[in-house]
């Protein structure tokens, strides 16, 4: 049935048909103010949720898509879904009410941009809030789709595109490769329903597909969501106007990878192999992210890496919290507090990073370049985006008292708790995590001051700039400034979250942990004591204010690295590479030679023939044969000898006399195995063919001798002896193994009684199979017309297109 | 009694095959192939047409038909190829004696 | 180079006859003895190829004034139409059927639609000869 | 006789073969042409060769050849020569234009660039 | 005895289609091979003929009056190609 | 009425006929093809539904009752795709108004047109090998004339190697039914399969006519590795010639391998499919790569239609429910799809004045609805859900995993990834990027040319969307192909 719920996914698509005849109706008025209530009244309308969830309830439509095949578009309103649902019409409206003021109505295709932003919408609320894996697949690829087209809604920008075919190649190999992953999950439990899934999730651990599944899901979740080494996609996605980035490439789009793992934990969440995956994927990304994320140069590119590197922290909190499972309840779980960490993280950062993103994006605006080079000093021009900025940032860098240092410090705890796991080695090995999330977070650190000091401190250099910098427009101004007063609100208020939000998407996530009637009960605090998470933050703050101050020294650490080994590069020389090698490949056969063609075909024809006829050990000489006679011997003698002549002679009058003769020594056998009726059309046939053959090619040259070499004809002799031979063979063994009767005993009794005719051929001809021949006669008459038109209708020079 | 008949036209055929590959030009060549070739075809038609006609009662028109068909087309046939080989220029025997034809063409050659 | 071809067409004059006769007899009898639409048809057009030959194509055109590409399409025309009663009686396309009538002077005949079927062979294997030779004929 | 006969197809398939791998038009129609008098052979053959009398029932024999085969033949020979036919004035055609009858020659321009 | 003959009548015929296969191929010039394609054509008729009397049937009389008329006609078409090259006249002059 | 399942057949056949007679009278021939075409569609999805509620449908031509006569079978398998013909034999008689020249018009366009439809549709629904043999004989003289209609040089150099190609295969086709005969003695399809499907005892040489089958007919629907003859014949013709080609022609190839796969040669299923798994993984590997080798905008399009070709015989080698129906659905898909490419490409071509991807740019800036249109039919080509690609893949990809054969789904997922980029490429380099000012002048418009690949794509959508109600038919076509019996029975009546 369809419900308002099914309706608000598809209100935006809804809306985008509209978009491009506002856009043209109505061209006085910015079209985002149009475009901007779809979210709002989306928003609101999930608000209206969070009552439901919050009781620990879930509200479930379903609308019948194709259920023959188990598809049913299935809106599932739980925790973890109603989150995302409204952080995408939240974010969703400060990004549309930004873009008003970012994009200007005079010069921007405003029509594009809003259908594509709007489908993106539609989208992403339709991958959050699916049961269903097949529509929740079909949501994603629109996504990934959506993102290709904003990406490059400059599309006459070299990069843009470059940016947009990146983007879309990964992540919709990443979507094929999820989408085997659902077909394995429904082969082993018969449903794409993911509640029915997870219900029966216990019978599968053990089935043969599981693994391969859960890989290739993961694959998709990790290119989504940028993870390394997939995460190339996300910097050059930058290219996409800033709205776009701040929307699809921080706060949504990427995460719906996340989303994805989140949403599937209870299904595979069990296994040792998820958790190291998740987790090991998540805290490389982390580190390489952040790592990477310094050495960049545009304002852009440092969020970019941080996005990767943020992303990458979430999904290792995701994964470690994969421990908590193993124990039956809640209590004394020491693994739940990876789980709220993740949620209470991804929550942070889509608050700061999208105000950050508004800020990169102002400063763009503003001075014409987000190169941190030609950037300074901007403190006292722009105060309000420097204050943007600060907040955002350190919240990033994790200082208290913004909500990044709150999600930070659980982080730390999740990451030491983790090595006192006892199961698959995370004992051992899983030291590495702690380590890794604290060199990660001082270059996380890093880039975090960087952002704030390179572009707002030291001198200005106007100069470099092409405009005369000067502070936003407040309506710019007011999305990022709400962002930042979030992150303010959330650092000192954490719990207003905690009990709406963060506890019913831990139990969406963790299902398996509560009993009837239970629920998670999550109290963020910002004091801990001195704890080691305390000391591994000062350390952090410590070492990389010493590390930021130094840069400049140590910053040639990143040219070790030889630009041929960089991930991109792999990309760009596989791209490249797969063109190439098509190229020398297609061109290597695809010779355009007609004869290459013919060789190829006949090799094959006779390997495969001569192997199954010999594998399958189906050649046999016996059955019963006619007697043969002398003079039907010395017949063949004279077929063969004709056959051979013809094949050899240079001479082109002799080739076509040497085919009459063949044709008049075929008739003669037809005469001697009873066949007078093929026997006369084939003189006749013979006849007129050879008259035609003189006709056509008294013009054309004689066969030059010049022309084909001994090597070319030996080449084609033994493809075609091997062609004779193998119809010889299988006409023998054909003729050896008659298995059944023939059909021809009907025709002597029918013919006359039932068809009036003496002679069987003319009666099957024009009564049996009166059809073949009224279709044989029909390709006579086209090849008629044809020849005809040939001869006649010349647009010879014409160029055809 | 009939198949004699049909032995001596095998027969005869044999013969103009052999002349047609023995003798030493067309024009000679086309004189053992049309005359004996056709007298061979006769002899074994005339031998079918009997056969038939004794043993089955049975008289064929059409055999009639294709003796009589053969006997025109076989000298027209024969004229054809020979007048084509000459024109085309195909040379003949160095031991053939008159040529009139050419002399004939060649005066006609000189007064137009 | 002029030459006449007096013996030629001389002699075709009168062969030409006896392959018209034969062919329209072996078209008739098709139905019980070798022939039928197909043979029929080819020995009509070799019987008027061999007027090309013969003479020329101007000549035959004269002679003839027929476009044999509507020939053929009649012919196809007549042998699909013979289908085409079958939907008006109900039963199966390209059901054939046959009797037996007595005609004042030729005496009891057979007459079968499917004979009509093969005039449509026939008159389409004549258009479809005779449109090739003559499109080629003339192009030279 | 069927073995021979499937040779005697052979023949024709390997006469075929070879001279449509050559370059030249006519050659390569010609070899056409031969194929499919193989296949006609060879369906012939296939179907039992010297069963009976010629499927006429007017000779009353007692028992015939299998008409099924010949009516099937007659169909694919007149299929082929309207096939041929369209294929010669095709060579006829092509050589005309491109001035040619040389298949090398045919290559055309294939970029892969 | 009848058979003995008519088989051997046929071996006959069949070798001296060889032979004028042998001409067909040899040449040497144009009108040779056309000449052995005549003569080949006939060879044909009395090789029916023969078969005809071997299988004792009469369906392949139509064959041998065809083959007849088709050797004519092959027989115009080649010597006109050779003497005129074309084989079809347009309006003569 | 006895006869309407011949009414597909005879429809554009009659209107091929009649249309011969006046060749000059353009447009009477556009008015009458038309009339035609809708009739046409209009008359098979008549006939979908009745087989739906009646079963299978048959004729026995003549009256006579087979193995002995010719009988005509629309089973839903062919119905369906006649059905999907007719619709797209519709749009490209559209686009054709609008795009053929008049000198070609005059020249029997129409009537050729027709006769191919003739062919196709005709050897979608016998039910006799022979008969098969003859119908694709039709199609194909009908395709030869149109290929080299116009007689441009590129166009008589392709159909020069089409033509050979096809003779051989026709050759080949003659000397398999030869050997079937030999050893089953019998040319109707269902009791071959009756009489096939009786065999206690091992029969080797059947095994070897299969392949023999494989070959003939993979040859026409352009199977690895004999589809070389494919990319450039199919370039050469105007673009509505190479839509009814690209859209069509094949398939009545795989078709074939899809109804003798299932219905005859299922004797030795593990060695047969086994061997067309194989091929079928490496056209869609091939074929994608030639699609990828391409600048040539023509060029990749055609090499995608090699792809689909793996696609599909992929489902029909797994044998199972989903891959059948898959690969049904992936071919009605790819028919109505393609079509609306080729024509697209057609129109594109035509305002970009080049066929080389360099030669263009920036092209959505004056023809938009082109652009999206294209980009739409793309995401349809590639399976992007809801689009019509989509559910064949879906149902492929079950086929392939219940079947075990991991690693030709693999080889299917990386070659869709790569139509993907290659067809992609066309819309950032054609119609995204800098507007190539030379050719700025000459921009030609797009008139009537749009319509047709809108109407195809709204087909393809509707494929997507629509999928539930489709659903029924496409099952009742798989359940036949897996048993045969359902076949023979509504054939041999026994």
């Amino acid at each position: 049935m369809l419900t308002a719920l099914h309706i608000a996914i598809v209100a935006p698509f809804i809306a985008a048909v509209f978009v491009p005849f506002l856009y043209k109706k109505l061209p006085k008025i910015h079209t985002g103010w149009f475009v901007l209530t779809i979210p709002a009244i989306l928003f609101v309308y999930f608000l209206q949720y969070l009552p439901v969830t919050s009781s620990k309830q879930t509200v479930t439509a379903v609308w019948d898509w194709i259920p023959s095949l188990g598809i049913h578009f299935t809106a599932h309103v739980d925790g973890l879904g109603l989150l995302f649902a409204l952080l995408i019409t939240g974010i969703g409206m400060l990004v549309v009410l930004y873009s008003i003021y970012y994009l200007s109505k005079e010069r921007e295709a405003l029509n594009n941009f809003y259908t594509f932003l709007l489908m993106f919408m539609g989208a992403m609320l339709g991958v959050v809030l699916s049961d269903n894996l097949i529509v929740l697949y079909t949501f994603w690829e629109i996504t990934s789709l959506s993102s290709f087209l904003l990406i490059s809604y400059w599309y006459e920008r070299e990069k843009s595109r470059y940016g947009a075919l990146k983007s879309m190649l990964i992540t919709v190999m990443g979507g094929f490769s999820m989408l085997v992953g659902f077909v394995m999950l429904y082969a082993m439990t018969g449903t794409f329903s993911i509640q029915e899934i997870i219900a029966s999730a216990g019978d599968i651990t053990s089935h043969d597909l599981f693994i391969p599944a859960m890989l290739t899901i993961l694959l998709g979740a990790f290119t989504k969501s940028a993870q390394f080494p997939f995460h190339i996609w996300l910097p050059d996605a930058m290219e996409a106007p800033t709205p776009v980035s701040a929307y699809l490439h921080s706060a949504t789009m990427v995460k719906a990878g996340i989303y994805l793992v989140a949403r599937l934990s209870p299904v595979f969440a069990f296994s040792g192999e998820w958790m190291w995956i998740v987790a090991g994927f998540g805290i490389v990304t982390l580190f390489w992210g952040s790592f990477s994320a310094v050495q960049q140069t545009d304002l852009k590119g440092i969020l970019a890496f941080s996005t990767v590197s943020q992303l990458g922290m979430i999904l290792s909190m995701l994964g470690v919290g994969a421990a908590a499972i193993h124990f039956d309840s809640m209590d004394d779980n020491l693994y739940i507090g990876a789980t709220t960490a993740a949620i209470f993280h991804l929550i942070n950062h889509a608050t700061f990073k999208g105000s950050l993103f508004m800020m990169a994006g102002i400063v763009d605006h503003e001075t014409g370049t987000r190169d941190i080079r030609r950037l300074g000093g901007l403190m006292t021009v722009m105060p309000i985006t420097f204050t943007i900025a600060v907040i955002g940032s350190f919240s990033m860098a994790g200082l208290p008292p913004f909500n990044g240092f709150l999600s930070k410090e659980m982080f730390f705890t999740a990451m030491v708790d983790i090595t006192s796991f006892q199961a698959f080695n995370m004992d051992s090995f899983g030291v590495l995590f702690p380590v890794v999330a604290w060199v990660a977070s001082i270059f996380t650190f890093i880039y975090s001051m960087m952002l704030v000091f390179k572009t707002f401190t030291g001198k200005m250099q106007p100069e470099k700039l092409d405009v005369k910098p000067h502070e936003a427009p407040f309506g710019m101004l007011l999305s990022p400034i709400i962002l930042v007063s979030l992150v303010i609100v959330f650092g000192f208020f954490p719990n207003i979250l905690a009990y709406t939000v963060i506890e019913p998407a831990m139990a969406s996530i963790l299902p398996s942990l509560l009993g009837e009637g239970e629920q998670f009960y999550v109290d963020i605090y910002f004091w801990h004591g001195w704890t080691i998470e305390l000391y591994m933050t000062m350390g952090v703050i410590g070492i990389g204010t010493l590390l930021y101050l130094s840069l400049r020294k140590w910053v040639a650490v990143y040219d070790v690295f030889p630009s041929s080994l960089t991930l991109n590069h792999i990309y760009d020389q596989t791209v490249a590479g797969v063109e190439k090698v098509s190229s020398q490949l297609t061109g290597a056969y695809m010779t355009s030679s007609i004869r290459h063609y013919l060789l190829y075909i006949f090799s094959f024809f006779v390997v495969a023939l001569v192997f199954v006829l010999f594998n399958k050990d189906a050649f046999s000489v016996d059955g019963a044969t006619a007697p043969i006679s002398v003079y039907e011997g010395v017949l063949a003698a004279v077929l063969v000898t004709t056959a051979l002549v013809v094949m050899f002679t240079r001479s082109r009058l002799k080739a076509i006399i040497g085919l009459g003769v063949l044709g008049y020594t075929i008739a003669l056998f037809f005469v001697i195995f009873r066949a007078p009726d093929l026997a006369l059309t084939q003189l006749i046939i013979e006849t007129v063919s050879v008259a035609l053959f003189l006709l056509c090619f008294y013009h054309l040259p004689q066969i030059s001798r010049k022309l084909e070499n001994m090597r070319f004809r030996a080449g084609n002799f033994i493809v075609s002896l091997a062609v004779g031979l193998t119809v010889t063979l299988i006409g023998i063994s054909a003729n050896s193994s008659r298995l059944f009767e023939s059909i021809a005993g009907f025709f002597p009794e029918a013919s006359y009684d039932e068809a009036g005719g003496k002679n069987m051929v003319n009666v099957i001809l024009v009564d049996f199979r009166g059809f073949d021949t009224l279709l044989e006669i029909l390709v006579l008459a086209i090849a008629a017309a044809g020849i005809f038109t040939m001869i006649k209708l010349r647009l010879a020079g014409r160029n055809d297109l | 009694m009939i198949s004699i008949i049909v032995l001596l036209g095998a027969l005869l055929s044999l013969v103009s095959a052999i002349g047609l590959v023995r003798l030493p030009d067309i024009y000679t060549r086309s004189h053992a192939a049309t005359k004996s070739a056709t007298l061979s075809v006769l002899c074994i038609l005339f031998g079918l047409f009997l056969y038939f006609a004794l043993v089955d009662g049975y008289v064929s028109a059409r055999i009639l038909l294709g003796i009589v068909f053969v006997f025109i087309t076989a000298p027209v046939g024969g004229h054809l190829i020979a007048r084509a080989a000459y024109h085309s220029g195909v040379s003949l025997w160095e031991s053939s004696i008159q040529d009139e034809l050419h002399t004939k063409k060649k005066n006609q050659h000189s007064s137009s | 180079m002029k030459s006449n071809d007096v013996i030629l067409q001389t002699a075709t004059k009168f062969v030409l006859f006896i392959i018209l006769a034969f062919s329209v007899y072996m078209f008739f009898n098709g139905h019980h003895e070798p022939g039928g639409g197909f043979i029929g048809g080819l020995m009509t057009a070799s019987a008027l190829v061999l007027l090309l030959l013969a003479y020329d194509i101007e000549m035959v055109r004269n002679i003839l004034p027929v476009d044999f590409k509507l020939v053929t399409a009649a012919g196809l025309l007549t042998a699909v139409g013979t289908g085409l009663g079958s939907f008006l009686f109900g039963v199966p396309f390209l059901s054939q059927t046959f009797d037996y009538f007595t005609f004042p002077v030729l005496g009891e005949l057979e007459l079968a639609t499917a004979l009509l079927f093969d005039v449509g062979v026939y008159l389409v294997v004549i258009g479809v000869t005779l449109t090739i030779i003559q499109t080629i004929g003339e192009d030279q | 006789m069927e073995i021979l006969m499937s040779i005697l197809a052979g023949v024709l398939f390997m006469a075929g073969t070879y001279m449509v791998l050559s370059r030249s038009f006519i050659r390569i129609i010609i070899g056409t042409s031969i194929i499919s008098h193989g296949a006609h052979v060879l369906l012939l053959t296939m179907a039992g060769l010297k069963t009976g009398a010629p499927p006429l029932l007017g000779l009353e024999a007692g028992t015939y050849s299998d008409p099924l085969p010949q009516a099937l033949i007659l169909t694919a020979i007149v299929i082929s020569f309207g096939v041929t036919s369209f294929f010669m004035v095709l060579g006829y055609r092509a050589y005309k234009e491109t001035g040619t009858d040389d298949t090398d020659r045919l290559r055309g321009t294939d970029s892969y660039d | 005895m009848t058979d003995l003959l008519l088989q051997i009548s046929a071996v006959i015929l069949a070798v001296s289609i060889f032979i004028a296969v042998y001409r067909v191929a040899k040449g040497p010039s144009m009108p040779d091979r056309v000449i052995a394609l005549d003569n080949i054509g006939i060879n044909l008729i009395s090789l029916v003929a023969v078969v005809s009397l071997i299988l004792e049937t009469t369906a392949f009389l139509e064959v041998m009056l065809l083959l007849g008329i088709l050797a004519f006609i092959g027989t115009v078409a080649f010597s006109k190609f050779i003497e005129k090259g074309v084989v079809i006249e347009r309006k003569r002059d | 009425m006895t006869n309407f399942v011949i009414l597909p057949i005879l429809i554009p056949l009659l209107t091929g006929i009649i249309l011969l007679f006046f060749p000059k009278k353009v447009t009477f021939q556009k008015v009458l093809s038309f009339i035609a075409s809708v009739l046409l569609v209009i008359v098979s999805v008549m006939l979908v539904f009745q087989v739906h509620n009646n079963g299978i449908q048959t004729l026995e031509l003549g009256g006579w009752q087979p193995p002995f006569g010719i009988v005509l079978v629309a089973d839903m398998l062919a119905i369906l795709l006649v059905s999907t013909t007719s619709i797209v034999s519709l749009a490209v008689l559209l686009y054709s108004f609008y795009s053929i020249d008049a000198e070609r018009e005059k020249y029997y366009y129409y009537p050729f047109f027709q006769f191919l439809i003739t062919g196709v549709v005709g050897a979608f629904l016998t039910g006799d090998i022979f008969n098969l043999f003859v119908f694709f004989e039709v199609m194909l003289i009908a395709s030869y004339i149109l290929i080299v209609h116009g007689g441009t040089k590129v166009q008589l150099r392709e159909s020069f190697k089409y033509v050979l190609v096809n003779v051989i295969s026709s050759a080949l086709f003659v000397a398999g039914v030869a050997y079937l005969y030999a050893v089953a003695g019998t040319l109707n399809m269902a009791h071959l399969s009756e009489r096939i499907g009786s065999l206690e005892t091992q029969a080797p040489i059947l095994t070897v006519i299969a392949v023999l089958f494989l070959i003939v007919f993979g040859l026409k629907g352009a199977l690895f590795p004999l589809y070389f003859w494919l990319p450039a014949s199919y370039a050469a013709p105007p673009s509505a010639i190479a839509a009814i080609f690209g859209a069509l022609l094949t398939k009545v190839g795989i078709y074939s391998i899809f109804r003798t796969y299932s219905v005859v040669f299922v004797h030795d299923t593990g060695y047969t499919h086994q061997i067309l798994a194989v091929l079928a993984a490496l056209t869609m590997i091939f074929g994608v790569v030639g699609a990828v080798a391409h600048q040539d905008v023509k060029k990749i399009l055609v090499y995608n239609v090699i792809v689909a070709v793996g696609f599909v015989l992929f489902g029909v080698s797994t044998l199972t429910e989903e891959g059948f129906m898959g690969a049904i659905f992936y071919l009605m898909h790819d028919m109505v799809i393609k079509g609306a490419l080729f024509l697209l490409i057609g129109a594109m071509v035509v305002v970009a004045g080049t066929s080389h991807l360099k030669d263009m740019g920036g092209l959505i800036k004056h023809h938009a609805q082109l652009g999206w249109m294209f980009f739409t039919a793309v995401m349809a080509l590639v399976g992007i859900p809801p689009l019509s690609g989509f559910i064949g893949k879906l149902l492929l990809v079950q086929g392939g995993v219940s079947a075990g054969q991991y690693w030709i789904v693999a080889a299917m997922m990386v070659s869709s990834l790569l139509v993907l980029y290659s067809m992609i490429r066309i819309f950032l380099n054609g119609f995204y990027g800098k507007i190539q000012l030379e050719h700025a002048n000459q921009y030609g418009s797009t008139k009537g040319l749009l319509l047709p690949s809108a109407i195809l794509i709204a087909v393809s959508a509707g494929i997507g969307l629509g999928a539930e109600m489709l659903y029924p038919f496409v099952a009742t076509a798989a359940e036949t192909l897996l048993h045969p019996e359902i076949y023979i029975d509504a054939v041999l009546k026994e």
